[in-house]
């Protein structure tokens, strides 16, 4: 081939290995289709996915593939590679108001807090008593999968009491601490929700020390260390939203439009999310890496 | 003319203090103090470490506040809050310890909050250091104005502040422990100073422990005793006679001081021996004094005297035998064989110990008790082999050294930066006396210390002598240097301009030998 | 430190003289050359300016942080209260309650850009000044006082904001973030301003030199007849509004005010002003040293960046670089001879 | 804060005494006091054992830092490191690579917790020693130094990790982080003799002795023949020691070793120093005060969440808390000494 193409793939944080894994498969995807990728982290700060397509936009990347850490803050980033001539697919998360962006590739992180409450619902048809650990306050997913989940309790208040509502900041030690306190308060809940894996195995062990193993604990992102635990009958699901596939996706997008001007089939690809449990393991999308 | 200066006019004190007490936990500083001090008059305020002279001045300046008591100032009542409130009405002190600010230059610290403006309203730095030029040479100093002050000797910086404090408009100046780090020739400078500030209406309070500065130049002294008035003296037609301060100060008569030594046998070996010794120009401070070729020995059971004008490099020789700077040149020998401390902890492990000019920032550990103040240069001594420190030991020994160099202090806990100048000062000397040490070397030893814990200081010195130590005294007070030196060297420049024994040593001879180098430069 | 204190002090400006006597710049020069060795693009106006704007955001705030940590003290607030403060110029912006997420910038029930920078400031000078007179008259240290801060600020923010971020504003305001001013980016234009004045202040003004005096020896200050505490607060005051001035120049730039933003500024912002040779101990820095640590910083993400360094590798590389451009400094200081 | 370090130096315990003459600690108790009124069951031993359990990762760097603080030094790499340590201690525990994703406790192909505990104290206390080094012989500032080790240990511990953590260790490993001695978890008395040991080192030995020293007056100490670089550079072997012997419980107790551990931690663990009243500019400080900071920090957060207070308030209120806590000594100690 003459010129390579080049596109830049940006993810919110590489701390997250939620985002590692689509990093890699955007790498993965760059790689069979035999295009240059230039990566991106957004270290969790939207000026700095901002600087990151500011710097990628002087290289002259033909086209570029993003989650954005946050909707509204890299709006004017991602509006700047419109003007630019560049195309861009966002995967995940979709910004709105934005013109000309070519596609979306993504599950509604809203949907997956919904799926995740009703598969709760769906265990407990005569109400429960819960506990629900929060995301890192003003994040977007946080911001998201909160929502998602309220849109199907607050409804239903009355079966479903949130005893015990509290952030854990995404991380699994403050999810352990968060929650022994909780268990000490409250006694023991029916069902956890977490708004993420880590928060969901931090959970796991605050039960597990006081013996409380039927408690039904949710998760978020269908990690494989996830899908081991609900193999084992630790966690009782995780929401899956198929990032490999988003991210693939959102790259075969990108690279037919630069190679060709290819305009694709759709412009919103949208994956619905489901609920991992034991019966429906073999959906998850990263259950090959479960040894 | 002076006749009329000096006579007790009847003019209104400028400045009444009444029935002032100072209590700290658990001291009291300062209980039931009067005075008055008259403008156009030199009052000294006199009395032994830690009788309560810095409180009191501190009160004035608006430091502290006091327990009790009325200030009144100019006939209106006073109750400063701040320093700020005392310098407005013309009240200027230097404080005993240096309170320059060591980061800014010599001429920033001078025009400290009133910089110079130029055009623009902006801070003029060429007058600024123009300006501070005029005011430091008042005192004597030939600086580079832009010189940070923390590469100032001691000396020097005392100088600056005196300087400083001179050029803001007063009318009463509080000086506490001014001359302690001078040398004869700054004193003279600064009493005649004092002298015309007395005549243009200023009143000045005065506090020093050279007791024959204060006969000198004061009209007037009030003594202070344990924090109590313990009297007024007047000037009788004469100056003040010494015994009677002394008497007043320590509440019996007073024995002699500075006692000739009789001439010891100092059979000793040469313990210390220097030769060619340079050391290293600091890139940071290239007008700093370095040594230019040093030779000395150093007797056993001898007691050497180093004296020298302000900035002659006799803390550089110091320092650079006991290993804290670096040297470019020469050889030291210690009985015999040769050494190179290449940092403090060598030379004290070789048997040599050093007590800094600088106590504040090269010797106490301000927030720490005085027993870890004590102890921390024989660590080894007080503790067992497993680490641990043996606490009764190490307290007996503070006691007992407590004792002799009569220190006054609450208990060994007690942080040091309570207790007062000079006894801080024997607090360190008694570090060193702990260790024992082969070589001695003190620099300014008695700074700030009163006359008769002087004297004890002498004896101990002269003690440590006897037993075979050998000793390197470093002093800006004259007197002392010829009350205990077997023998005296003098210095100018970083270089070792005489010798002399001290038993035929006077101070005529020796400030001739500090400027003689003077007289053979001017030549050059 | 002495000599380049200094020579700036002296205000003499000698480049091959400061390149050679400053680390920090050197090493930025050194920086600036690889770089574009290495992809010539680097060079590019267009990607300086996109330093320029990236470091714009910190270097404000380090601007107001050189002023605090020239009288020994610190600022661990600045992250959360440029969220607070973004959060604030955002309500008014848009006049009124959060969750107004709407993207559209016509329906303007809102104050316009310059109540917005006002409040913005406003709000930022007030709670510095707050954390300044806890530091004085309460006499609690300038660490604790502000980390309490950073988390009081982050917690008043997501109150106010309910967590969501606040989007969508009108052209006016937007210009102070992404505008132009012939090729250069406005934010830069704003640091570039500030900078000089603060030079000026903190270099010509008697205001200046007795924030050195304070950080010098805050004692010794008191005892030469200072108003030590006022000068404190002021300070406080100063790096409040220089946070509240960054937070409009953010959410102009993001057209958005997010309740996550500015977290762990307060380190990017210290490093700058440390790296910058102002001693966290007082007395000795100046505002052209933390403008050169700002860039250091900036320079580097950028330049790693742009050559594609795998993120994990980034973070070993800056954290090595930034000890050694100190380190190269600190021996420097030590050699040369004058 | 004289007042408390000479009764902490004479050793003598007299509760009431202490009580009113340390203001965290009296804080410590009314807040104690409050959650148990608000509700009763926070008083069981069931909760303050997971408080205890809580502090003691936490609390255990806490101890390092109050040595590396009492010489006036700082470190801001405790977070990375940890997580640095937990990774290797992960690694040698699993018996190789990352991404052994297994939860399986048996297969062990690894080399047992003795060799994980060894491998996270030592990797920890070299890291450590490394930094001293920098600090003391680049004479590049505490401050520079550890937050480029802070950078510099996240991006190896992704680097080695690849961002996953890694998870699932066999029981004698986490019954460092889980087990019970009687009703007692094992990470709090990890904690408790750690912190024995550490007040008898400060308070009782010659090293103790020195460290104050050097802190207190690091010229004087030089000049009094202490050996002032090796003191510093051993004050950062044991904060190193102690982050790997935190990351070796942390990961015991989650069974997991994270990449993402530790974030923000340098904070916490700083503020549980600076409250429990060891001063920044070194010094002045006891292991006791760290031990009641930690402790202070730790009830406020658990007693909050037992209350289930919304976050945001939590925060505000928790930020508050700090600071009135060391206001309120201050104000303990300016009364005492008159
Ligand atoms: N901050 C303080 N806290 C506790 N005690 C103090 C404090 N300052 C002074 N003192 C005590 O007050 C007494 C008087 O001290 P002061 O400094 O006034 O003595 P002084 O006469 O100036 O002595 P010197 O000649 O040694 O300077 C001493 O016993 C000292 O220990
Ligand atoms: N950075 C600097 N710039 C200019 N001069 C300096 C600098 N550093 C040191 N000096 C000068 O070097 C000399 C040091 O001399 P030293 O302190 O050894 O003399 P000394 O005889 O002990 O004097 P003193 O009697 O004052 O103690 C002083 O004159 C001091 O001003
Ligand atoms: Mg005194
Ligand atoms: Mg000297």
């Amino acid at each position: 081939a003459q010129d390579k193409l080049t596109i830049l793939g940006s993810v919110p944080s590489l701390g997250f290995p939620f985002f590692v894994h689509m990093l890699n498969q955007i790498k993965a995807e760059a790689a069979a289709q035999g295009v240059n990728l230039i990566e991106s982290d957004g270290q969790n700060s939207a000026p700095k996915q901002t600087a990151d397509i500011e710097a990628a936009l002087v290289q002259k990347v033909n086209a570029i593939v993003i989650s954005p850490l946050d909707v509204n803050a890299l709006a004017p980033a991602i509006e700047e590679a419109v003007k630019a001539g560049v195309p861009v697919v966002t995967i995940d998360r979709r910004v709105d108001g934005v013109e000309g962006i070519l596609a979306h590739v993504g599950a509604d992180n809203v949907k997956g807090g919904e799926a995740e409450a009703q598969a709760m619902v769906a265990a407990f048809p005569n109400g429960a008593k819960l506990f629900h650990l929060q995301g890192q306050p003003g994040a977007g997913p946080a911001i998201d999968r909160n929502k998602g989940v309220h849109n199907v309790l607050d409804p239903l208040k009355d079966k479903y009491q949130i005893v015990f509502e509290q952030t854990a900041n995404f991380a699994r030690a403050e999810a352990l601490s968060v929650t022994e306190a909780g268990l000490a308060a409250n006694g023991k809940p029916d069902a956890i929700i977490c708004a993420n894996d880590d928060m969901a195995l931090g959970a796991v062990e605050a039960c597990a020390a006081r013996n409380f193993t039927d408690v039904k604990i949710y998760g978020f992102d269908a990690l494989p260390e996830a899908l081991v635990a609900v193999r084992d009958g630790k966690l009782a699901g995780t929401v899956e939203q198929f990032p490999g596939e988003q991210s693939r996706t959102a790259v075969q997008i990108a690279v037919a439009y630069a190679r060709d001007k290819t305009e694709p089939k759709e412009k919103l690809v949208l994956l619905t999310p489901i609920v991992i449990g034991k019966d429906n393991l073999d959906k998850a999308e990263r259950l090959g890496e479960t040894k | 003319m002076p006749a009329e200066a000096l006579e007790p006019s009847p003019s209104p004190a400028l400045l009444a203090v009444e029935g002032v007490t100072k209590h700290f936990a658990g001291v009291t500083a300062l209980s039931d103090v009067s005075l008055e001090v008259r403008p156009g008059e030199i009052l000294g305020l006199l009395g032994e470490n830690g009788a309560g002279k810095s409180t009191l001045l501190n009160i004035l300046s608006g430091v502290m506040p006091p327990s009790s008591g009325r200030i009144v100032f100019d006939g209106v009542e006073f109750n400063p809050h701040n320093p700020q409130d005392a310098k407005r009405l013309g009240i200027v002190t230097i404080y005993q310890e240096l309170s320059l600010i060591p980061t800014l230059t010599v001429a920033e610290n001078i025009f400290i909050g009133r910089a110079p403006l130029g055009p623009l309203g902006l801070v003029s730095w060429r007058k600024m250091e123009e300006d501070s030029r005029g005011i430091i040479a008042r005192v004597g100093l030939d600086l580079y104005p832009a010189t940070p002050v923390s590469a100032l000797s001691v000396a020097e910086q005392q100088l600056v502040e005196i300087a400083r404090a001179l050029s803001l408009k007063s009318r009463l100046i509080i000086m506490d422990e001014p001359t302690s780090a001078l040398t004869e020739t700054e004193v003279q400078r600064l009493m005649s100073i004092m002298d015309r500030l007395r005549r243009d209406g200023v009143a000045i309070m005065f506090v020093t422990h050279r007791l024959e500065e204060a006969s000198a130049i004061c009209d007037r002294m009030t003594v202070l005793r344990d924090g109590r008035l313990a009297g007024h003296l007047d000037r009788e037609g004469g100056p003040i006679k010494l015994p009677k301060i002394i008497e007043k100060m320590v509440g019996r008569a007073a024995s002699e001081l500075y006692a000739r030594p009789t001439q010891r046998d100092v059979a000793g070996d040469v313990r210390l021996s220097v030769r060619g010794l340079r050391t290293m120009r600091d890139p940071q401070a290239p007008h700093a004094i370095v040594l230019e070729g040093v030779n000395l020995d150093l007797k056993a059971g001898e007691i050497l005297g180093v004296a020298g004008l302000v900035g002659s490099g006799r803390t550089e020789l110091a320092r650079a035998i006991f290993g804290a700077d670096r040297i470019a040149a020469g050889t030291i020998m210690l009985d015999g064989k040769p050494i190179a401390p290449a940092s403090p902890a060598d030379a004290i492990a070789l048997g040599i110990g050093l007590v800094p000019e600088d106590r504040k920032h090269q010797a106490i550990f301000a927030a720490l008790g005085i027993l870890t103040n004590f102890s921390i240069a024989s660590l080894g001594r007080y503790s067992n082999a497993a680490g641990f420190m043996a606490e009764r030991r190490e307290r007996e020994a503070l006691a007992s050294y407590r004792k002799t160099l009569s220190i006054r202090m609450a208990s060994p806990e007690q942080a040091i930066e309570g207790l007062s100048g000079g006894n801080q000062q024997k607090v360190i000397l008694a570090r060193w006396l702990a260790r024992d040490p082969k070589v001695l070397i003190v620099d300014e030893p008695t700074r700030g210390v009163d006359v008769g814990a002087k004297a004890e200081v002498h004896q101990i010195l002269v003690h440590l002598a006897a037993r075979g130590i050998a000793i390197m005294m470093i002093s800006s007070e004259l007197p002392e240097v010829l009350a205990v030196s077997d023998r005296i060297v003098t210095m100018r420049r970083g270089r070792i301009t005489g010798e002399m024994p001290g038993i035929e040593a006077t101070e005529e001879k020796l400030m001739e030998l500090m400027a003689l180098d003077q007289k053979q430069e001017a030549t050059q | 430190m002495t000599s380049t204190t200094e020579q700036a002090q002296r205000g003499g400006i000698n480049v091959a003289r400061l390149l050679m006597s400053f680390g920090p710049l050197m090493f930025l020069a050194v920086l600036i050359v690889v770089f574009t060795v290495l992809k010539p693009s680097f060079i590019d106006p267009i990607n300086l300016f996109n330093i320029l704007r990236q470091i714009s955001i910190t270097g404000l705030i380090a601007l107001g942080m050189t002023f605090v940590i020239l009288t020994a003290g610190i600022d661990l607030s600045v992250g959360s209260l440029l969220a607070f403060c973004g959060m604030v110029a955002a309500v008014v912006a848009k006049g009124g309650t959060a969750n107004t997420l709407s993207l559209s910038t016509t329906g303007t029930q809102g104050y316009g850009w310059f109540a917005a920078l006002l409040a913005a400031v406003v709000v930022g000078a007030v709670a510095g000044g707050v954390q300044g007179f806890a530091i004085t008259r309460l006499k609690v240290p300038p660490f604790v006082v502000t980390l309490g801060g950073l988390t009081v600020f982050r917690g008043l923010t997501l109150t106010i904001s309910n967590g969501g971020p606040i989007s969508g504003f009108d052209a006016s305001m937007r210009w102070f973030g992404t505008g132009l001013i012939g090729p250069v980016p406005v934010p830069a234009i704003i640091f570039a301003i500030a900078a000089i004045l603060c030079h000026i202040v903190l270099r010509y003004t008697r205001y200046g030199r007795v924030v050195y005096a304070v950080g010098g020896n805050a004692e010794a200050a008191r005892l030469s007849g200072l108003r030590v505490d006022r000068i404190l607060i002021s300070v406080y005051v100063i790096v409040g509004f220089f946070a509240g001035l960054a937070a409009f120049v953010l959410s102009a730039r993001l057209n958005s005010s997010e309740a996550v933003a500015g977290i762990g500024y307060e380190l990017t912002v210290i490093s700058a002003v440390v790296i910058g040779g102002t001693s966290l101990f007082g007395g000795i820095g100046s505002v052209g040293g933390t403008v050169v640590g700002a860039a250091l910083i900036g320079v580097l993400q950028n330049g790693l960046q742009f050559n594609n360094v795998s993120s994990y590798t980034q973070s070993i590389v800056i954290g090595l670089i930034l000890i050694l451009a100190v380190a190269f400094d600190r021996w420097l200081k030590s050699r040369v001879r004058r």
